[in-house]
């Protein structure tokens, strides 16, 4: 296990506050954030290149952040891959053997499996400026393994690969660590990737972490308003809390004269009858019924279709509801859903809300910030 | 498309006015003097010197510039600001200046006990050298630092992370990343050893068949009004400025392959 | 770590060395003399007269190097590599060929019947600055070029799409970006011919009240080994090199906000 | 409208070959491709920064690429915006009334109204330098819109908005293609943005278009390999023409001992009986059965789950199937569909697929490419 204790660590006016992590071995976790999160300055400090200014970093219990980069035991991939320009792909893959004083016999067969599942051994005897985006971070990410590393760092590792390319390397670097089961630590910026590649997920914002949690929770269940709107969730409306039972919140909507009984399983936080809250649903959690086919009869309402946004397979709904005040809501729906009930702007169609998909929001702070 | 043509123009003008320098050469050379001035003993000796005296000082201007490009590229240290700014100053101020400071200095109880007890510098080879080496330093630290500058220090953070010590890193990655940009800076900082001017005639003087470089052989002949051997060694030094850049060019080219 | 500190000591010594030098003018140096030498009509010859050679050189260098540099940099046209080169020669060559090249001309035909029906060069204060303009052009228009360089094609592009012509969108959007690179040239090439001494020289002769710029000054001290005269000289120039670093300090930071 | 009349154009060793598009007056149409397919040349070429070597460009019939670019009535929006950076917000908006002698008075309710709508009139005295990758690019379309355009032209126009703004400013420039009814061209690499802005797509690779056509067309029916591929489309099989009646194509599937009649709409190609072609369907078109709750009898045949990739809101699932040789199919179900039916790795489901969902290729070396 890998864990960030309070980390803190400062350059110029940036700084990391307090970051909190476990890594559980075996795991894949991803850090995401937007672009000057802190993200690379984290994973700098965790492989040396920076001094933290207080907190540690424990490797399986033992503080490695007085060490030296070279005995953390950590392999790390920065986003441009850095394969040294002047050496073959098969010198870069051997570069943590010659350095690392490793034995060669005995990392053959690593060496070897490593080429093979990553499908190089065409390219050994090139040099890195001859190859293209994915085939660098393949041969990276050989060359990051071989030394056997109790933790594996890769920095935005789809950002250097033509799109069309992506959706093949990702599969394969899901694959890698299957296999493997190298513990890894990967940041990016890209929701999609994260939930794709994490089976934890942190997100990152101004050098702290927002919130941390395997990747079912960390998508439908969002703690803070900060990161439900990193997480692209538009649907947050106020409400108060009415009552709390055992394993259930009950909140009053008031703007849809609607109360939902929300399984507490979805926030670990303790809320206390009268108190005002948010809560909000991703746009895909939100049904529209198709006329004649309505299944469900609770937390149905009315609304009007105010503006469709066509995509490929998904499109994007905006409806306008509510009874004492107009609420948007967005709801996202699949092509062939949409074609079938028939949806049209400026026509009415009947949503529902189902209370499972309901996340709650309990800093009195952020429920103002929905204004 | 008037515009277009006027910058041509321009650009085309200059070039033509250094044509027409370099062309007026020809007209007071004809081959007999030619194959005389080459072959005479005082040519010899100033092109030997000043290759001689070249050769040393970039080879002590290189060596003192790689390790001080690098800790100016990756170090931050106390008086970082001071250092840089006067390594730049002989960049800028002339190297007459440089070579009077220097023989100032000779002049001081330090100086001259330096002259007396270690080295004889004024008048001497070795102040041809040195002068060589004060007034090109700052050039091959500035080329070769950024040289280091375009090399992201992340290639030695992977290349510690994979188990080899700061050094190790230095002298597996930097160190032949960086070869083409030291190459250049040699070749750029011989060329300014082999036409330095002021800093040798005030070091050094100016003795016919002893502190007798090339430019100062121009100057010496200026006085005794022998165009021609003026000529010659104008043409010896054009040509070691023209192959300077074609080598630079094929040097930085290969680069980007 | 040790390596590190190796690094940084080498830095550190070669701006010693440095510094030992400027810090040897002062003991040639008393407050008395110092005023008086200031006040000296020869000094005051001096300086004037390289500021004011430096600024006639320096505008038209600019002014030349301007419309050249915008050429190299967005054109293509017959013959650039060749301009290209050419250019780059009196960075490489030594001034005192180039002032050479300059006298030879003169001996020419065409170089005497320039000189008989325009313009007196030889031994004239038009010398000074011709020596000057000829051996910072170069200087110049690389430092414009690459400017321009950094400023995408692509702004006059939507200059023109939104109807401009080619002259307004380089009146209106490259000139007004290229500002500062421009101002840096222009500090650059002035200081470059304040301390021009090898042309000069060869051109404008060494001629007390005549021809004497502040680099001619310090070499002609040395022959009548006037020490404090040079050290005057050496500190001005010195002066004068640290404000055009201070300057284009000043200038480049404030590029990048 | 605006067409390409087999348009070519040399620059060192890439060309653009025979590209033919028709922009029709008040669309936006998006070329899409990857990087390197000669996009921004095609740009430049339409714009008048770079030349013709042969073809013609016409703008409502009259010919423009001998005009200069100020004379074209073209607006150009570069992937960096290219905002000046020497002048304030609003002198960069005015450029194009000042240079274009456009009439002041004549031009502000425009001006105002875009401002208006872009939301830029708090920074109009801001230098571009202090904007958001956003906030540039909201200042760049007013600024190619004042002068009226016969057609705008915007080049990778999310390319350097920050992810989590991207979605943001997609739709604001659909509202604003919607509001103003200017004829667009736009170029991206990205898909998404393609088919949420496009309402007709053009695909472009090595310089030349492979195919044109309105979105939903364009995203089920790829008409050739290489389109499909880029595309992403993974399914795609050799099969058998069998029979070819009015309406539609009969095809032999041999490798699931299947025969698949294609209604004709997805195709304008003439197919013979006997030819060998191939066809393919998206991985989102392809159901799985829920147990007990099967709603098609007809093409349903049973597989392997071999690997589940999670992600977000879709899953992808790969499944083994085929009677005389194995085939992998790849499945995108919706993360609450899947959860209903329980997928797990190593275990059977029945798949099926809707002809109507299933698009043709005919060309030969294409059939031959997918072995």
């Amino acid at each position: 296990m890998i864990e960030f204790n309070r980390l803190c660590a400062k350059a110029g006016a940036f700084s990391l506050e307090n970051i909190d992590i476990s890594i559980f071995s075996g795991d894949c976790h991803v850090i995401v954030g937007p672009t000057g999160a802190g993200k690379t300055f984290l994973l700098e400090t965790l492989v040396g290149l920076r001094d933290l200014s207080s907190g540690s970093i424990l490797i399986n219990s033992s503080e490695i952040s007085s060490l030296p980069p070279r005995d953390r035991k950590i392999s790390y991939v920065p986003q441009d891959t850095c394969l040294f320009p002047n050496m073959t792909v098969r010198e870069n893959i051997m570069y943590g053997i010659r350095m690392g004083g490793i034995d060669h016999q005995q990392a053959q067969p690593l060496v070897d499996h490593l080429i093979d599942f990553l499908r190089i051994g065409h390219i050994l005897e090139r040099y890195p400026g001859k190859l293209s985006g994915g085939e660098k971070q393949r041969v990276a990410l050989a060359r990051a393994l071989v030394p056997r590393p109790l933790l594996l760092v890769l920095d935005e590792p789809f950002s250097a690969i033509d799109h069309s390319m992506r959706e093949e390397i990702r599969r394969l670097i899901k694959e890698l660590l299957d296999a493997f089961k190298t513990t890894t630590l990967i940041v990016t910026h890209d929701l999609d990737e994260a939930f794709f590649l994490g089976d934890h997920i942190s997100i990152m914002l101004n050098g702290q972490i927002l919130q941390s949690g395997d990747r079912e929770r960390m998508y439908y269940y969002p703690r803070t308003y900060q990161a439900a709107s990193f997480l692209g969730i538009k649907n947050i409306f106020p409400a108060r809390v009415e009552e709390v039972v055992d394993g259930s919140v009950t909140i009053r909507w008031e703007a849809m004269n609607e109360s939902l009984t929300i399984p507490c399983h979805c926030s670990q936080k303790r809320f206390t009858r009268g108190q005002q809250v948010a809560f909000g649903i991703r746009a895909e959690a939100v049904y529209i019924q198709r006329p004649g086919h309505e299944k469900t009869l609770e937390h149905v309402f009315s609304a009007m279709v105010k503006k469709i946004y066509l995509r490929g397979r998904m499109h994007t709904i905006l409806v306008e509801t509510g009874q004492s005040q107009k609420l948007t809501i967005e709801i996202d729906i699949h092509d062939a859903a949409a074609q079938k009930i028939g949806i049209r702007e400026g026509e009415p169609v009947r949503i529902s809300i189902l209370p499972r998909w309901v996340f709650l929001i309990s800093d009195v702070d952020t429920a103002t910030m929905i204004k | 498309m008037n515009f277009k043509r006027f910058t041509i123009a321009i650009a085309l003008s200059v070039t033509a006015l250094y044509l027409v320098l370099a062309g007026s050469l020809f007209s007071f050379l004809d081959s007999g003097r030619v194959i005389k001035a080459l072959t005479s003993e005082r040519v010899f000796f100033s092109v030997s010197l000043s290759v001689k005296a070249a050769i040393i000082a970039t080879i002590l201007a290189i060596t003192v510039a790689i390790p001080a490009a690098y800790a100016l590229s990756r170090y931050n240290f106390r008086g970082k600001a001071v250092v840089d700014t006067l390594l730049e100053l002989p960049l800028i101020v002339t190297p007459v200046a440089l070579g009077a400071m220097l023989l100032i200095f000779f002049n001081t109880g330090l100086g001259a006990s330096v002259q007396n007890n270690l080295w004889q510098f004024v008048f001497e080879f070795s102040g041809i050298v040195l002068a060589q080496f004060l007034t090109t330093v700052g050039l091959a630290i500035r080329t070769i630092r950024s040289t280091f500058d375009e090399i992201s220090p992340r290639y030695e953070a992977v290349a510690c992370t994979l188990g080899a010590t700061p050094t190790q890193a230095l002298m597996t990655i930097t160190l032949p990343m960086a070869r083409k940009g030291i190459l250049a800076a040699t070749v750029i900082t011989f060329a300014k050893c082999i036409g330095e001017f002021g800093a040798t005639i005030m070091v050094a003087g100016a003795m016919p068949m002893k502190s007798e470089t090339m430019p100062v052989s121009i100057f010496m002949r200026l006085g005794s009004a022998d165009i021609e051997g003026m000529a010659m060694m104008i043409l010896i030094l054009l040509a070691v400025g023209l192959s300077v850049l074609l080598i630079l060019r094929f040097i930085l080219q290969k680069k980007y392959d």
